[in-house]
């Protein structure tokens, strides 16, 4: 006997954590683009994307973050800052991939200095992660060592039914169980059987890529070049990825008053490292896409123990010349046979 | 509301022709609507389309854009260029949604002191009748609130 | 930081009435930046200028606002006061809240608001402005002067006269232009010839002036100043040192029947000649084009009559490179080829002629010494029909403007005939009689009155041949009625266009050219002997068409310019100047095509080695007006124009 | 011999008799359904070449990429009517030279891919100048006629929806053939005319600003549309400008090398009936 939570009282669900002041997200599609949205009515949600084409992160670390807003006068400049906002909230559907995404950004937004802004958000949100039962051609979450159910991040599981009229709750964390309380005798006791996981093939091999990655001499390798001949340099693949975290501060404003933001930034962009100078130390797109990946699989791992890549795939899928991580890793683990 | 509103205006203008013209409806002591803030730049040729996107960032309710008559230009052919780069990012304007309204455009030449007080007065009016650009002041209004979600 | 000083004048009652001065100096003095601001009466009086230069100096100020009158009063004023004070004076901005604010509103707290809008705006400007200093380009005082009509010769002669290098290039075989075609000039009827002569003589003699004939300009490159020019100095297989001009070799030259371009078809040349007995200089050329020996090999007559070998064969074009300060460009005209109206039937009859073949009829050096004899029959024709404006003011035809020369010499052509024909009638078909300039008017009565000129109102429609005469139709609109006239000869005032090649040429100079294939001035009413760039002047019927007397007036005029420009050894210029952004330049050349005055340039970035890295637009500042056109076209935002950067306009913007 | 072994035998011919040292064309994606550029160098790589209704990119703006021309070695690139317009529009523009360029044309329009003849730009004038005749005459996009039909602020609340999701992951300016410049305008902050943020009045700016750059030099290859990973119709935005140059100025993008950019020229008697 495992519990339940049907379709059909999902409509419930949603009134009644709004009753309890808790706002909900979801898997979203509108004006032609998919993310996790706001949600007020069951019937908004779209569980049928294998990912929604936006990932997770935004709702974390927004792409665009009033820090502080400051006043220039004559003898002083007045600032205040903004907090990031302390509503409770549940996303509702998060895609395990997204979920372990956050998982893996935590020690970075917090290994020295603790941003509150990220920290804040992860506190108040409780992640309601869906299993997949569907994957497509670049899902590739098992190549990363995760699985289309994985419990990584995630304050609850919850498997699909087979027949899709609900799904098979399983708390994971006390935050998800508190969540889930409100919402306890909406939930029933059922034998229906949760539908198969989806099969994801393994598309590399991770571990002979990362030692491929570390071998100082590869890093001038010829590879870098011609497995990024086709690389346009647009911020796609990062802004897209559930873990890519870079940013940038920008003031804006007129004379009188502005607002400090911290702007997504993407270490595929060409000015990404130009220096006042005129200098560039990541001149050729085949640099930059090679600093993707190295920071991914190599610095990244180095600092934390951890590949900063949950296997999403949106950088392979989204991508305008179809390049992506997955073909590099590919390419790369062939190398070394 | 007792107050009557008051719109802003943002003129780019060529210091040759219409500067000149605003300075002859001043030394004929023209009235006009106080509501125009004047940019002066050396000809119609230098004024760029982000000008007018900026005023309107400014909150600015209209722009105007003004020089001298075709064949008049100081430079023999700046408003030559700025008549073809005017047309095309008027069509752009339009397309996405900015009433034309807002953003006018016209030739006043040194001579033209009063062509150009009841042009003020006129487009004051204008745009005094269509109200504040509340659809563009709320972006700008959007950009200083805190993340939402 | 920034110490902006604000000086805020009442200018009397003109600014204060209307606005709160005490408020507005009160309130920018608030605004970030600004270390002091101040009110007084009279900010241009002696010791309003004197405070500003004390506060310059009291306060350090890094930046100047003037708010009262207009810029385009005071601008200049208040940048020298900041100059003396030792502050660059294009850190002194004008806010004009006389003639855009007090001068024009009545309600005063809403004047106030603007004034102080439209100070703190230009507060705002002021502290991005920059330090500039003006341009300072060598000038080569060395002047070139293309074409050697009336136009040309004045403008060498004026420029050498006060002592100044004049390369002359003309290239015809000889100087005089269409002035040494004319018989006698209006209103005066002097013989063109006697004034034209010693001009071309002063002009060849002169000291100063080097004369180039039969030379084109092959190449104009560099700018005002530093222009580089290439002349072509065709080959006259003669050489100009040996060479007399004793004129044996003309009348050897076994082929004579040419028809003379000089004499519009009317006299016959030899292939080995001088366009007319008083060239300057005075020396042949050999047409190869009909020459036996340049067609067939053989021949050779000319190099054997000649008593001093000044004759060879193997003379080939020179190229001159030549350093130059200034260019006047006195190019001329040509007169319309009248093919298009097939009912006047020139071409067709031999007794239809053009005004400038009566001119060589009627010229006593000319083919007929000066008697007007038919062409057909060298019979004195007894009537003589006139038809004005063929070509001119005929928007269908012809050409839309006014040749504006046409109603003067139909009216000199009406008198020289009655002169020289005694009992000849004659009559002239007008749209009207524009006779404006100084003894014009008379001149144009004399003809009608003392000399009978019958001048009908009207267009001819037909010319046709009857029993050895030219029957005339044509219509008098003052009387409606048709009009039919059996004249023995017609002469028509044909169109002055530009020349054949003038846009092609115009191209090489570098200057621009109207619809017509006139050179534009820079501007029509202030600048109408410059052209729109800088160092190139316009005299003369290249620019439009011309008497002589307002040729020689623009012609002068020029020379006046060009020697303004070598007053000094260094031209300086308003630094109000573009200048490029190499590093982010992406090399589209859209800001060269957009450029009114060819200031831009490509230009090469070589690595250490000499390898090309790439290629870059490049301003020169010589040639700039600063209309920054190029600007708003460049799509990396790679330009600016000083004074009026992007930061600026910005920061004014932003400042509102 | 179907079409795509004749393009196979072309490419193997250009590489092998060195008349070129690359070709530019289309390889399998990572589905069926997708197709990949690729580059070929040596004459076996041809056979990984593959042409069908699926290339659609327009490859062109690789040829901009740094160093490649810089040799003054020809390159050679398989390109639909688009591309080679884009490679005119390159010319004109001086970021290559025509000649270095060997065209492989190919057109998708229709049912049939099919073969175009020619091997430089200049071969296709012909083509190009009927693409122009029969532009007025595109059938119209449904959408599109929408957004004309609706009230100014319909309209900008639907492109202030469409550009609310622009996460200015600048793919429009990347995948674009005109975007070459090395520092894009948004790149350039002194001043920061765009905001950079990605708030929806500066993704308004930045759409704006990029379409107004590409008035009169956009050849509709759809490369922007395509790339945007959120979806916005960039295309509409495009095709409007291309129809106000081509109503006012009689402009046609990338008719000839030789073709004056259409805002860097004028006519004086340009319509102005706008200016009052």
């Amino acid at each position: 006997m495992t519990r339940i939570l049907f379709a059909d009282k999902l409509d419930n669900c949603l009134e009644r954590w709004r009753s309890a002041g808790i706002s909900v997200i979801g898997p979203v599609k509108k004006s032609n683009s998919s993310g996790y949205s706001a949600v007020t009515k069951a019937a908004e949600f779209d569980f049928n994307l294998v990912l929604p084409e936006r990932s997770i992160k935004e709702l974390f670390f927004p792409q665009s973050e009033p820090l502080m807003r400051y006043e220039i006068k004559k003898q002083e400049i007045n600032t205040s800052e903004f907090k990031a906002p302390t509503s409770e909230r549940i996303i509702f559907g998060v895609r395990p991939c997204d979920a372990a995404g956050l998982a893996i950004d935590d020690p970075l937004f917090g290994w020295d200095y603790q941003d509150e802004y990220w920290f804040q958000r992860r506190r108040e949100t409780v992640l309601v992660t869906i299993a997949c039962t569907k994957a497509d051609d670049f899902c590739m979450c098992t190549s990363l060592k995760l699985t289309p159910d994985s419990e990584k991040g995630s304050d609850i599981l919850l498997r699909p039914l087979e027949n899709n009229s609900g799904w098979q709750v399983e708390e994971l964390t006390d935050r998800g169980r508190e969540a889930f309380k409100i919402i306890a005798d909406l939930l029933q006791e059922s034998q229906e059987k949760a539908a198969p996981t989806a099969v994801v093939e393994e598309k590399f091999d991770l571990e002979a890529a990362l030692a491929w990655l570390k071998e100082p001499e590869n890093f001038e390798s010829h590879f870098w070049k011609e497995i990024s001949m086709r690389c346009i340099g647009c911020g796609s693949c990062t802004f897209l990825c559930p873990t890519c975290h870079c940013f940038d501060i920008q003031d804006e404003g007129d004379t009188y008053s502005g607002i400090r933001r911290k702007n997504w930034d993407s270490c595929s962009f060409a000015l990404f490292t130009m220096h006042t100078s005129g200098h560039n130390p990541r001149s050729t797109q085949s640099a930059r896409w090679r600093q993707r990946i190295m920071h991914k699989f190599n610095y990244f791992p180095g600092k934390f123990n951890l590949n900063s890549c949950s296997g999403c795939g949106r950088c392979s899928r989204q991508c305008p010349v179809d390049m992506g991580i997955t073909e590099t890793l590919q390419e790369l683990s062939k190398l070394l046979r | 509301m007792s107050e009557p509103f008051e719109p802003k205006i943002v003129a780019f203008v060529c210091t040759y022709c219409t500067y000149a013209g605003a300075d002859l409806a001043g030394t004929s002591r023209l009235k006009y609507a106080p509501n125009v803030r004047i940019v002066r730049l050396p000809c119609t040729g230098r004024i760029s389309p982000m000008f007018i996107l900026k005023a309107l960032q400014k909150g600015a309710d209209g722009v105007l854009v003004s020089g001298c008559h075709p064949g008049d230009c100081h430079f023999t052919h700046g408003n030559y260029h700025a008549r073809r780069r005017w047309t095309v990012f008027r069509a752009l304007l339009e397309f996405t949604g900015i009433p034309l309204e807002r953003v006018k455009f016209s030739w006043i030449s040194a001579a033209e002191g009063v062509k150009f007080a009841e042009f003020i007065n006129t487009i004051t009016e204008d745009i005094r009748k269509q109200g504040p650009f509340d659809q563009y002041k709320q972006l700008i209004r959007d950009t200083e609130s805190p993340a939402t979600l | 930081m920034a110490k902006i000083g604000v000086f805020i004048c009442h200018c009397g009652e003109n600014v204060a009435a209307k606005i709160d001065c005490t408020q507005l100096t009160a309130a920018i003095g608030e605004h970030p930046g600004v270390a002091v601001s101040v009110e007084y009466k009279y900010f241009c009086s002696d010791p309003g200028q004197e405070s500003v230069k004390k506060a310059i100096r009291e306060h350090g100020l890094t930046g100047v606002v003037v708010a009262a009158c207009s810029p385009r009063m005071h601008e200049a004023t208040f940048r020298n006061a900041c100059a003396e004070a030792g502050l660059n004076p294009y850190l002194c901005e004008i806010a004009n809240i006389r003639e855009h604010c007090s001068w024009v509103h009545t309600d005063k707290d809403m004047a106030t608001i603007k004034a102080l809008e439209i100070t703190r705006s230009l507060v705002e400007k002021v502290k991005r402005n920059n330090e500039l200093r003006p341009i300072e380009v060598p000038v080569t005082r060395r002047a070139l002067v293309i074409g050697g009509g009336i136009a040309g010769i004045q403008a060498a002669l004026d420029i050498a006269n006060a002592g100044h290098e004049v390369v002359l290039v003309e290239r015809e075989a000889s100087l005089g232009g269409h002035m040494a075609q004319l018989s006698e000039t209006f209103p005066t009827l002097d013989c063109s010839q006697c004034i034209m002569t010693p001009r071309m003589v002063e002009a060849a003699r002169h000291p100063k002036i080097r004369l180039l004939t039969y030379a084109e300009i092959e190449r104009v490159e560099g700018y005002i100043g530093n222009f580089k020019v290439k002349v072509r100095m065709k080959s006259r297989s003669v050489d100009m040192k040996k060479c007399t001009g004793c004129g044996d070799c003309m009348l050897k030259c076994p082929v004579k029947k040419i028809s003379s371009e000089f004499d519009c078809g009317l006299g016959k040349r030899a292939a080995i000649y001088t366009p007319f007995a008083q060239s300057v200089p005075n020396i042949p050329v050999i047409d190869k084009k009909r020459c036996t020996y340049f067609k067939n090999g053989k021949c050779q007559i000319c190099s054997k009559s000649c008593p001093i070998n000044a004759i060879d064969f193997t003379i080939e074009d020179e190229f001159l490179d030549i350093e130059i300060g200034a260019i006047v460009v006195a190019t001329g005209f040509q007169i319309q080829n009248t093919a298009m109206y097939g009912e006047y039937g020139y071409g067709k009859y031999a007794d239809v002629i053009t005004g400038l073949q009566f001119e060589r009829l009627a010229s006593a050096s000319g083919p007929t010494s000066g008697k007007i004899l038919r062409p057909s029959d060298n019979s004195e024709p007894q009537t003589v029909v006139f038809i004005q404006c063929a070509g001119s003011r005929d928007p269908s035809k012809g050409v839309r403007y006014c040749s504006k020369i046409c109603c003067m010499y139909t009216a000199k052509h009406a008198m020289l005939y009655a002169h020289k024909v005694h009992g000849g009638k004659t009559h002239i078909f007008y749209m009207d009689i524009r006779a404006g300039g100084k003894g014009y008017d008379e001149f144009t009565r004399r003809a009608i009155e003392e000399d009978e000129a019958s001048y009908v109102r009207g267009r001819v429609s037909k010319v046709w041949q009857e029993n050895g005469r030219l029957m005339v139709r044509g219509v008098d609109t003052l009387l409606g009625r048709p009009v039919e006239v059996a004249a023995d000869m017609v002469v028509l005032a044909t169109a002055i266009i530009a020349q054949p090649d003038a846009k092609e040429f115009a191209k090489t100079v570098g200057i621009g050219y109207d619809e017509y294939g006139f050179y534009n001035e820079a501007h029509l009413k202030l600048r109408p002997v410059e052209s729109s760039t800088a160092g190139i002047y316009l005299a003369g019927c290249c620019q439009s068409p011309k008497d002589i007397p307002d040729s020689v007036a623009q012609a002068s005029a020029t020379a006046s310019k060009v020697l303004a420009l070598f007053s000094k050894e260094q031209l300086e210029r308003e630094p109000v100047v573009a200048s490029n952004n190499e590093a982010t330049c992406a090399g589209c050349w859209g800001c060269v095509l957009a450029c009114p005055y060819g200031a831009i340039e490509q230009k090469d970035i070589l690595d250490r080695s000499g390898r090309l890295i790439k290629r870059v637009a490049s301003v020169n500042p010589g040639l700039c007006q600063g209309c920054g056109t190029c600007v708003t076209f460049c799509r990396s935002n790679s330009i600016d124009l000083a004074g009026f950067t992007e930061r600026q306009i910005f920061a004014e913007v932003m400042g509102l | 011999m179907s079409i795509v072994e004749q393009y196979r035998t072309k490419v193997k011919e250009l590489l092998s008799s060195g008349q070129v040292k690359m070709v530019i064309g289309y390889g399998a994606g990572t589905t069926p359904d997708r197709r990949r550029p690729l580059f070929m160098r040596s004459p076996e790589d041809a056979d990984k070449m593959l042409l069908d209704n699926a290339c659609i990119a327009n490859l062109s703006g690789y040829l901009v990429s740094e160093g490649l021309l810089s040799d003054e070695k020809r390159v050679a690139i398989m390109l639909r009517p688009e591309g080679v317009r884009s490679i005119n529009i390159l010319a004109a523009e001086s970021q290559l030279k025509a000649e270095q360029i060997v065209i492989v044309g190919f057109d998708t329009a229709g049912e049939e891919l099919r073969a175009i003849e020619g091997s430089e730009a200049k071969d296709f004038c012909a083509l190009i100048d009927s693409l122009k005749e029969s532009a007025p005459l595109q059938a119209p996009d449904p959408l599109f006629e929408r957004i004309v039909q609706m009230s100014p602020q319909e309209r900008f609340n639907y492109w202030q929806e469409e550009f609310s999701k622009c996460i200015k992951c600048y793919a429009c300016r990347q995948s674009c053939p005109m975007c070459y410049c090395r520092r894009c305008i948004v790149d350039s902050n002194q001043p920061q005319w765009i905001n950079t943020s990605s708030h929806t009045l500066g993704n308004f700016e930045w759409n704006i600003v990029r379409a107004f750059h590409l008035a009169g030099r956009c050849v509709a290859c759809g490369n922007c549309d395509r790339s945007c990973p959120v979806n916005i119709p960039l295309r509409f935005i495009n095709r409007r400008m291309g129809m106000e140059v081509l109503e006012v100025f009689d402009h046609f993008p990338g008719m000839s090398e030789s073709q004056e950019p259409v805002l860097a020229s004028f006519k004086k008697d340009d319509p102005e009936t706008f200016i009052l």
